[in-house]
């Protein structure tokens, strides 16, 4: 099972021992762990709600996989990402790649994140103390994604 | 000639409607078309009206203006996406 | 603790989870694991042993690691490198990273991972079944550590 | 007017030597001119000779050949690292 898309909280060391686990060949572990932070755009955030288009959120972080893969040689890709009302320090998101060496797993990781920040149908909604609020999609999430397609990274 | 419409996240609050099952009018032969039908409702559907930052999928793969709506589809709109 | 050279194995959920606990305006952890292979320039390798000139290696470290607090805002760092002999799987070097936001982690987490490996005096000895070996410098890792001189990746 | 001098790896093997205390000669008041006398002591000792990828610390820092030696230093010498 490459990619997830639950409510429930997961175990990050599991998840990094299942990357390597019986594949000896693998030498590098690059892993993010994406958290609540309890302060944003200028307010203290209290919890979130990440809502997401069921069918198409597991296809899309399905494909981003599948093209990391076409980039990279990959061992193993996990891809873990929550939905549901969250506090801060929860964990949101992990996305993990095993590889031979360090470059292309660093590479494959980072690609990963950048295209689920731009093309995976989710949504944030804060709790602050003024109110409810969606997030805005922020540019430097589309230009972090748009390194990728001008061939700048292929580490 | 029906298919399924889905809002989500600010979009849906704004429209108060998360799912609706509509009747293609003639005329309407693509994601764009569709969009600027539907931002002719009335003032709250001004929020899909154009320059407004809205994405759409068609049959849950992220879809252009000029794509077609076949009967059956199931299509999307949304706000440029927050996750991770 | 940031850096700490050791005999022993680690617990990567436990570090990982370190990095961001109690610091809830953490939103990011970038981590990297590197792991013994089973095979290395073409042989099967049956056990390594990773020499080390203690004092300098860890001094070499926590350099490296102010180096990568200079360059980014960074709230905690974690570098775990073992000596000794190890085998295929075993665990050989953590880093990670914990920030505000995605790319200054993974930057900050690549940077040292290529510069421990130019600069950190570990030495490694490969078991083959052709005899035992000392695995030559690759140029690949001093042109990975050159990228940030030249200021070309600053995320 | 002695130094303590380390070998690491590969080259520990070849010299069969880890660790001396070594009396500085006159004329020997850099790590380059270290290294030259040391690699002049026969010959297993020309892998510290010019030409060989041998690096240099002095008192755990990364040295260069134009660093000085200064009694009571504690000079190493190893191959390129290869830990990671």
């Amino acid at each position: 099972m490459t990619v997830s898309v639950q409510a429930e909280d997961f175990d990050v060391g599991a998840e990094i021992a299942a990357l390597s686990a019986g594949r000896n060949e693998v030498g590098a572990v690059a892993t993010f762990l994406g958290l609540v932070r309890d302060v944003s755009g200028g307010s203290s955030v209290g919890a979130m709600t990440l809502e997401h288009y069921p069918g198409m959120t597991e296809a899309s972080l399905e494909e981003i996989v599948v093209q990391a893969r076409a980039r990279w040689s990959l061992y193993a890709v996990r891809v873990i990402h929550r939905f549901g009302r969250l506090e801060p320090g929860d964990r949101i998101v992990f996305v993990g790649v095993a590889g031979a060496h360090r470059g292309e797993t660093f590479a494959a990781c980072e690609f990963i994140m950048d295209y689920l920040k731009t093309r995976a149908p989710f949504w944030k909604l804060e709790e602050t103390p003024e109110g409810a609020r969606w997030v805005d999609a922020r540019d430097s999430d589309d230009s972090a994604a748009a390194r990728w397609e001008q061939g700048g990274r292929q580490a | 000639m029906t298919v399924k419409i889905l809002y989500f996240a600010s979009l849906k609050e704004v429209l108060g409607c998360t799912e609706e099952s509509f009747v293609l009018p003639s005329g309407v032969s693509t994601v764009g078309e569709l969009r600027s039908f539907l931002a002719d409702r009335g003032e709250k559907w001004k929020a899909l009206g154009e320059g407004r930052n809205v994405r759409a999928a068609r049959n849950q793969r992220m879809a252009a203006p000029a794509d077609p709506v076949l009967p059956g589809d199931e299509i999307a709109f949304f706000p440029p996406v927050t996750g991770g």
